[in-house]
Parts: C-alpha cells; structure tokens; sequence
C-alpha cells in the first residue's frame, strides 16, 4: 500500500526563474513528482491586438517586433505579408531574398537562444547561455549593421524592406555564415547535443506524441520532433523559400532532447539557405512605393510564416479604411505552451522545468 | 653590498640565516614557540601556554577563513566568467578586485527579512551552523611540518562527522523559512545526505586503510614516506570522495538542494541581507575545506617530493587547495544538474559498490604488504599500477554494463528534403524504424 | 608553590548524575510521547545517558582493561543506528497502514 | 578525578547544555524542532564525551547519532502528515513524570551513595588504534555480530518500507 499523501501546490511563477517572463504554472505535487498542472497566462497581456485597430497598417509593425520580442524579424515578415496579400502588392525580387536571409538569420538567433536558455534550465550555471549569447550577438551585430536596432528591429515594411544592406554587410554575414557559426555549431555538437547528463535529463522527458501534437495543433520544432515532417516554409512556400534547397529535421520520440537537436540542426539549414539567398542575391530596389498610410481594399488576409517557434499567422481584416478593422495572431508559443499539462504530469518538476524550457515560448507572445 | 655579490651567497646560506627565528614564517611553528619561551620566561602557567597557542592557531585560521572567503568571490565569479567567454568582475579596484566589498556592503545594507511565521531561533542559527563545521574542520588540517592545530587521533572521522553537521543545518533553514521550495530543497538535501554519507566515508577508507592512521599529519607523513601522493595509490576513492563530497556540498552537477531553475534558491529562498551572506560565504568557505581535505589527503598536503624543503610548506598546501578548489569551480561552471533520482542512483548503484571493492581491493594490497616484508619501494609501485588498472577497469566496466541505455532511436533527427501534405500524419518513429530507417 | 586561583575537580559521581538526568529525561519522553518518532527520541536520548555512564566508568574506575567502557559504548551506538533504522522503519510502515503514527491509536494488539 | 579547571569548566557547561537541550526535547510544541534540539543534544554528548577521554567514541557519536539518526529522524517526521508533527503528550504524561522523577532520585541516591573504586590512571591517550585492537581481539565476535546486526537491520527497513505496489514509472534510463 503506497503512502497516502496530500499534494502540495506548488506555484512555478510568475516571478520564477525558469519560466522566461511572466508566466505562472500551478503544479500539485505529490513527494516531486507532479500531478496536476495548470496554466495562467496574461501576465503579460498589452492588449496588442485592440490597440492595433486604432493604428495604421504601417503603424502596426513596431507592435509584431513586442510580440517575440527573440524573433522580431519573423513577427515583422509575417505581418507584413498578410498586409500585401490584402493590399495585392508587389514585393520586389531583392527585397524577398533579403527577407529570406533576415528571417533564416532570426531563427538562428532565436535557437541559439533557445538552445542556451534549455540547458540553463537543465541546471548548467550560466555557461552555455553565454556562449549561446555570444552567436546570437554576432547575428544581432548584423541586424544592428543594417537597420540600427538589435532586438525590436522593424525592419520589414509593407512592400519590402526598411533598409538596403550595407556594403559592409555581405562580407561580415559570410564570414559569419561560413566561419564563425559552423565553428560554433560544431562546439554544440561536441559539448552540449554529447552531453551525458543532458541525455539524461532530456531523454523521454516531456513527450509528445504525434496524435497529440496533430490534435493540439503544434507547429515547430515541437510538431518535427514529434515525426512529423511539417515546415511553412515547404508546405506553404513564402517569399522565394520554394527557390532554396533545404531539409527539415524531424525526430523520432518527441522529447526535449529530440528538440533541441532540432534546433540546432535548423540552424545548420538555415546557414544552407543563407548561402543560397546570398548567391542568387538580385539587385533592384529594395522596397516599392506603398503610401505610409495605405488602405488596403475591404476584405481580409490570412497569411502564415514559419517562425523560430511554430506557424505564426496573422489574420488581418480591413474595412477599406487606414486601419485594421480586426487583427488576429495565431501565435506558436501560446498554442505550444496548451500541451504543457499532458507533457508534464508524471514527471517530476525538474522535468518540468526541462520541458516547459525545450517549448521554447516567448511569454511576449503568448500574452501579446 | 652590490648585486653580484649577493648572488655568490647560496640560496641556502641566506635562508639559513633566518631558519629557527620567529620570523621564518617557512615554518609557523617558530612563532608559537617563541611565545612559548616568552610566556615561561614570565612566569605563566602550562595551561596558559596551552590556551594562548590554541587561540593564535584559531586566530589564524579564522583570518585565512576570512580572506578565503572574501577573495574566493571574486576568484569564482573571476574564473567562471572566463569560462563562459565574458569577463567576469573588472571594475572595482585593480582587476576588480575590491568587488566582494562591495558585494558585502550591499549585503549588510539590506533589509533582513523574516518569515512571520518562521521560527525565529532556528532560522536564525541555521546560517551560522551552516557556516561552523566548513570553519572546524581546518582544525584539524596540517598546515606544515609542526603547524598543526590539533592534531587530532581521529582526525578523518571528525571530519566527516562535522561535514554531515552542515547538512542538518541547511535543513534548519529550508524547514524553518516556511517555504515550499526550501523544504524541497531541504528533503533534497536529507535524501541526498542519507545516499551520500556511505560513499564518501567507505572512499576514504581505503586512504585510511594504506595510511594506517586517521590523523592528517599521519596521512600527510605517510604520503612522504612513501613518496607518492595518496591520488596515485588511491585514483577511485579520490574520484568517489570529488564527486561525493560535491553532491554535499551542493556544487552542480549536485546542487539540486538549491537548484535555481527547478526551485528558485532552495533552503535560502527566504534568506536576505547578511544571513544569505553568511549563506553565501559559506558555501565558499565549504568549498574550500573540502580542497584542503583533498589536497591533505590525496596530494600530500604541505610535502610535495623536494619542494617542501625550498618553499614554504603552508604555500604548497594553499597552492595544492586552490589547484583543488579551481576543479570544483570548473566542474560547476560546465555541468548541467542531474535530476534527483539519477543523483541517488549514481550514488547507490555507482559510488557505492565501487568504494567497497575498492575497499576489499586494498585489505588485500595491505595485508599482502603486512606479510610479506618486502619493502615500500618495491610495492608502492606496484599498488600504484593495480589501483590504476582497477580504477579504469571498474569505471569502464560500470559504463559499458550499468550506463542509462536510451538508444532506442537515432539521436540525430532525420531529415526530409521535401515535404507530402496530404501525407499526415507522417511516420512515426517506431513506424519509421520499423521500416528500416529510410526517410 | 602558590594556592591556584580556581580549583575545580569533576568526580565521577557529577558525571553520573548528569547521565541519570539524561536517562530520566529520556524516561519521561520515551512514556509520555504521544508520536512514535517522539517515543523513538525518548529511547535514544537513555542510550546517550548509557553511554556518558558507561564512558565515565572506563575513565574512573579502576580496572584491568579500561577501555572496555569505550568498547561497550561503540556497541551501543552501533545497535542503536540499527534500532533508530528498524523503528523509523516500523513508524513509516504504520503509518501507511493506519495513517497514523500517535500510539494512543496504533491499537491493533488490544484485542 | 579530574583537577584540570578548564576541563571541569567544559565539562558542567557541556552537561548543561546537553541537559537543557534534551528538557527542550521534552517540552518543545513542534516534532521537527524537537528532532533539531535532539541534535544538539547529541553533540553535547559528545562534548562530554571528549572530556571523558573518549575522542573515538565522541566523533563517532557526532557522525552517526547528529549525522546520522536526526537527519533520519526528520525524514521519518516529514514523511508523516503536518497534522501529526506535534509533540504532544499521551494521558500517561503525569505518571511518567513520577516515574521518571523516582528513577532519577534512585539512580543519584545509588550513585552518591556508592563507594566507587577510582583509579588515578589519568586521561587515556589516543584511543582510536587500541579500540581497534580490542574490536578485532577480545571482542571479535560481538563486532561480527553487530555488523551481521545492521544487515539485518537494513534489510528488515527495506522489506518494511517497500511499497507493495510499484507504481508505473517511466523509464529512469538504469
């Protein structure tokens, strides 16, 4: 006969460290292993989808950089395309390489970040966090190169890009896409994805099966390494993603450690699309002419990129006037995040901890 | 006098002219004994002899405990940050130096905050039992030839016995902060003490076994004897008692009594001001017994071959200490956390049998030296091979047959140039090797 | 030879009488608990009176073999670790089985 | 007779913490404090037990009774529910007080009462090797005894704490 005990609720956040913002998870623990789980999001909720219907198209773009505020140029890039789809406009040919190479340099970033803050939740003290940041900052060092902002860049605009490169830029990107981040992966490789005690932590912890995933609908690394072979960027090309040659990583057991895999493997595609955008990089303008404030015919969009963390979609419907009538987010990490409970219960909370990390969710755009 | 002609004196002349007065701090017994000449000489009683020397070796002890302390944070924090490609403290005084300073007075600046429903007398006195064994143990610990506190009989049991007392009071403090993640991570720490206790003193009992006594000073005089370091005689029980002694001492890839990213401080979650100072520089302070204990019993202490006699014994002994410590920081600042189970298992399943066929290995190897009269010379080195031979096999023999076994998939994902929509679901991973592994 | 300042003795009659305040101590623990594990504290805290009066003969009195005393006392800390283990392990198994470890209800031998 | 006035002073300071900590044992509300003071308890027992020349028999004390059995102790008290960690007394409370008060006045009247046979031997130098010798000479099979004891002992904890169910577990990867 087991010990019959009383769990024990426990709060995990909002003000706790692994949760990576304002996010609070109610476990009921039962010794360490946990029971029962439940969410609360909205720490973080700015109300970003009303305020957008009293701002122009163009006005809203700063907004898509706060809401992963880690893939700033995905949230830009998607936004702005459901604006042209509504709008039918034109993007010129230079303009969409460059957004290929600024999404693909983002997801890099975003993994190296993710990749670092998952291993930091794993228990390493601090150490491949930093080196993790030190990649993220040589991509940052680009983005600030071309349009003066690191983090929140705003740098996609409605039909094109803000800013052409720098002629400084391309020499700096390929040192970096053909020296620097190869030398770093191959340093993930050895110290983190042959880790013995990370095996140990990540291995069948947090699983997904790919029913639930499907049900759930999942999208990003955590739908890949569930089996399921699903990017936007092959099943709806955008852009001229249907140009470049690239694979898509899948797992097989769906665990944390299947994810961070993943990730890092993504980023070894991501410099092969890189190579490619730089290559076959057009001349030309890098932006048509859209007016600042544009209105868009009445009507509605719904277009979809593959974001660092999932399907990130935007639904945008206009009423034929400056603004949005209605603004829609479908955001990955929220929609992520909703398996957490059928992950979790089982395990104990530093698997807990371990797997709320390898979902890789942005609190700023889960509350948006 | 030019420089020339001081360079014809001998190194050993001039240091002659020093040896035996009180200021040849080579050996700080010339100190004490000094003092001693001095207070007969006046008249005062043996006991009083006794107790002034007791309190100058405290004394001095307490001041090294106290500049460890202070400047081991900056060396930590110093050495970490190298590691993880940054620069670390830089700005205060010359290297940054004055930064523990600064840190203190930060400390004692701040509001001490008290659980209204914690009992006051336990959660105050947890810090300073905290910090009192990592303190006592350096009583016992040989500092030079003749400069040793006490030289205790039993000196390695006192040891162990005083680091099990610290964990009792990093339970005070988790229980008594009426927190829920400090009592996690107190019934952390319980659990892992009752895991860990066994391996840490079954390790040691092989040193034990080949010194033939438990004072340190033995252990130290045997290791010279014998010229050899215990780390060669003893390779597993001093890679049991590392890994052991840094699960109590709550250093990664053990810390899963105050695992920050699992259970936000653990004991001291509720500890503010100087009490997480104390806290604070005493995990400091525990580190760095536990170096000395293993730069005592497994590098030789102050003997080091033909060193000893030019430099300073306490000096090699410091230096030994912090090469020790520089592990343990660099140990903490690479490994993620096991998780609590794993921890326990490696504890019973690994460390444990280990330490006790390492022990029956070396009744053995002493009985066989006991009897058969043949001297160290010829069977040191021969020791040294077998216990080498032992350690690599039983560390090879553990991995190959009791390793985690999770290679029932690839590691690496797999990888699909092209994309079928209206495939899904797709393969799952045991459809998929099932099928033999192709994409 | 001067008179000292102070002159204490300690007798081994002093340590046995600390040693019988322990034991009664422990006594009164050991009968009046109500937990288990209170009662077990009680039963440990006589074994510690033993031992202070079983060291304090090895110290004074006269003897062939003195350190018999200290023998006898290794014994007793040796069975007690095994008794504390068996009765924290008794409390544990009680508990599961009737959920509770307060001995005014632990009754199943009554009847 | 001990005539040393430091160690006489070390000794009644001792006893009295000893004393005062074990009367805190008694008399505290809370188990877990209880279980602490215990602790304390059992380091000034082997404070005196120092004083009594006896350094092995006071580190080892400190090692498995302070180390040992409180932390033990406190496992065995947190794992039963919050609502039975007080330390309150059955109904027997009064009449254990008597009777430990009659044991405590019999054993004192004995004891003064006594004409001991004291040696003027002195403090026994280190005792750690010649308790070795007495383990394994005279006293050899009591020690196997003992060890065959605790064997028992730790199988018989195992046996009675297993649980007969075991619940479905992941796999931990042994």
């Amino acid at each position: 006969m087991p010990i019959k005990v009383e769990p024990v609720e426990v709060n995990i956040g909002p003000q706790h460290p692994s949760t990576h913002g304002v996010f609070r998870m109610v476990a009921k623990i039962d010794g360490e292993r946990i029971v029962d789980v439940k969410m609360v999001v909205g720490y973080l909720h700015r109300s970003m989808e009303k305020l957008a219907e009293e701002r122009t198209f163009t006005q809203n773009i700063p907004f898509t950089d706060r809401m992963d505020y880690l893939a700033a140029m995905s949230g830009n890039l998607g936004y702005c395309l459901s604006v042209e789809k509504l709008a039918n406009i034109e993007v010129p040919e230079r303009a969409q390489y460059l957004r290929v190479i600024f999404g693909e340099l983002q997801r890099v970033a975003s993994h190296c970040m993710a990749t670092g803050a998952f291993i930091n939740d794993c228990g390493a003290w601090q150490t491949p966090v930093m080196w993790c940041f030190r990649d993220r900052e040589r991509v940052l060092d680009l983005f600030e190169m071309t349009c003066g902002a690191r983090l929140t860049t705003n740098y996609m605009r409605i039909g094109g890009v803000a800013f052409d490169i720098p002629d400084e830029f391309l020499p700096a990107l390929e040192k970096l896409v053909n020296d620097e981040l190869p030398k770093a992966f191959e340093e993930y490789e050895e110290l983190i994805v042959g880790n013995e005690i990370i095996m140990m932590r990540a291995r069948d912890v947090g699983v997904v099966t790919p029913e639930l995933a499907i049900n759930a609908s999942l999208s990003g690394p955590m739908l890949r390494s569930a089996g399921i072979a699903w990017d936007i960027r092959k099943a709806d090309p955008y852009c001229v993603y249907d140009r470049m040659k690239f694979d898509i990583p899948v797992g097989y057991n769906g665990d944390a450690y299947d994810r961070m895999t993943i990730r890092i493997e993504e980023m070894k595609q991501s410099l092969r699309i890189i190579r490619q955008a730089v290559g076959d990089l057009p001349g030309g303008a890098h932006k048509t002419d859209v007016p600042l404030a544009i209105r868009p015919p009445a009507g509605e969009a719904y277009s979809r990129v593959e974001s660092p963390k999932g399907e990130l979609g935007f639904y945008v419907v206009s009423d034929g006037g400056p603004a949005p009538y209605r603004w829609h987010v479908r955001a990955p990490s929220l929609i992520n995040l909703s398996v957490l409970r059928e992950m979790t219960v089982g395990q104990t909370i530093a698997d807990a901890i371990v797997t709320l990390g390898s979902i890789d969710i942005n609190v700023g755009e889960v509350d948006r | 006098m030019t420089l020339n002609a001081l360079r014809l004196i001998p190194m050993r002349s001039l240091l002659d002219l020093i040896t035996g007065y009180w200021w040849d701090l080579r050996d700080f017994s010339n100190l004490t004994r000094m003092i001693y000449k001095h207070l007969e000489d006046w008249g005062f009683p043996d006991w009083s002899i006794y107790v002034i020397s007791g309190l100058i070796g405290t004394l001095g002890i307490i001041a090294f405990i106290g500049g460890v302390a202070v400047i081991n944070i900056w060396v930590e924090r110093r050495v970490v940050g190298r590691m993880q490609s940054r620069l670390g403290p830089n700005r205060l005084g010359p290297f940054g130096l004055l930064q523990p300073v600064a840190d203190a007075i930060k400390l004692m600046q701040k509001e001490v905050l008290q659980p209204a429903s914690a009992p006051g007398l336990i959660y105050t006195l947890a810090p300073i039992a905290f910090t009192v064994p990592g303190i006592a143990v350096f009583a016992v610990v040989p500092w030079g030839r003749h400069a040793v506190l006490a030289s205790l009989d039993v000196g390695l049991l006192y040891i162990l016995g005083m680091s099990s007392l610290a964990v009792l009071s990093v339970f005070m403090a988790g229980y008594s902060s009426n927190n829920k993640y400090s009592l996690f991570g107190a019934m952390r720490v319980i659990a892992m003490l009752v895991s860990y206790e066994i391996p840490i003193v079954a390790g040691l009992l092989g040193v034990v076994l080949f010194a033939g006594t438990m004072d340190l000073q033995g252990i130290v005089l045997f290791q010279e004897e014998n010229w050899a370091f215990m780390v060669m005689l003893q390779p597993l029980a001093f890679l049991i008692y590392f890994f052991a002694i840094s699960a109590e001492l709550n250093r990664t890839p053990a810390d899963i009594a105050e695992a920050e990213s699992e259970i936000v401080g653990g004991y001291h979650t509720e500890y503010s001001g100087m009490k997480f100072g104390l806290f604070y520089a005493a995990e400091l302070i525990n580190a760095v017994s536990v170096s000395a204990i293993i730069a005592t019993l497994f590098l030789g202490g102050w003997w080091a071959y033909k060193l000893d006699e030019l430099v300073p014994g306490w000096m090699i002994f410091i230096g030994k200490v912090y090469g020790v410590y520089f592990l343990f920081v660099w140990t903490r600042g690479t490994l993620p956390r096991f998780r609590i189970d794993q921890l326990l298992a490696f504890a019973w399943k690994w460390l444990t049998p280990m330490a006790i066929i390492n022990v029956v290995v070396v009744a053995a190897e002493v009985l066989a030296w006991e009897e058969s009269g043949w001297s160290a010379g010829f069977w040191i080195p021969v020791f040294i091979a077998v216990n080498g031979a032992l350690t690599g096999a039983l560390i090879f023999g553990f991995v190959k047959f009791f390793a985690p076994k999770f290679q029932r998939f690839p590691t690496r994902p797999r990888f699909y140039p092209d994309i079928d929509v209206p495939s899904l679901p797709a393969v799952t991973g045991a459809e998929f090797m099932a099928k033999g592994g192709q994409a | 030879m001067t008179t000292p300042l102070l002159a204490l003795t300690l007798h081994l009659e002093d340590v046995l009488v600390v040693g019988a305040a322990l034991f009664a101590i422990g006594l009164y623990v050991a009968l009046s608990k109500r937990n288990a594990i209170g009662v077990l504290m009680g039963v440990e805290l006589m074994l510690n009176a033993v031992n202070v009066t079983l060291l304090a003969f090895s110290r004074f009195i006269e003897s062939e073999q003195p350190l018999d005393g200290q023998v006898f006392a290794v014994f007793v800390i040796t069975v007690a670790a095994a008794e504390a283990a068996v009765a924290l392990a008794l409390a544990v198994a009680i508990y599961k089985h009737r959920e509770t470890v307060n001995i005014d209800e632990i009754d199943l031998l009554r009847w | 007779m001990i005539a040393d006035n430091g160690i006489v002073i070390a000794f009644w300071l001792l006893a009295a913490t000893t004393i005062g900590c074990a009367l805190m044992v008694a008399a505290v509300r809370e188990l877990v404090q209880a279980v602490l003071f215990l602790a304390l308890t059992f380091v000034g027992a082997a404070g005196m037990y120092i004083v009594l020349s006896a350094d092995f028999v006071a580190v080892v004390q400190v090692l498995i009774y302070a180390g040992a059995v409180s932390v033990l102790m406190t496992f065995a008290v947190m794992l039963t529910p919050a609502a039975d960690r007080r330390n309150s007394e059955t109904v027997f409370q009064v009449p254990a007080l008597i009777l430990a008060g009659l044991v405590l006045a019999i054993v004192v009247f004995v004891t003064l009462d006594t004409d001991w046979a004291i040696s003027d031997r002195g403090a026994f130098s280190a005792t750690a090797a010649s308790l070795g010798e007495a383990f394994l000479k005279p006293y050899v099979v009591p020690f196997e005894v003992a060890s065959v004891l605790l064997m028992v002992a730790m199988i018989g904890a195992i046996v009675l704490t297993q649980e007969d169910e075991v619940p479905p577990r992941r796999q931990e990867g042994e």
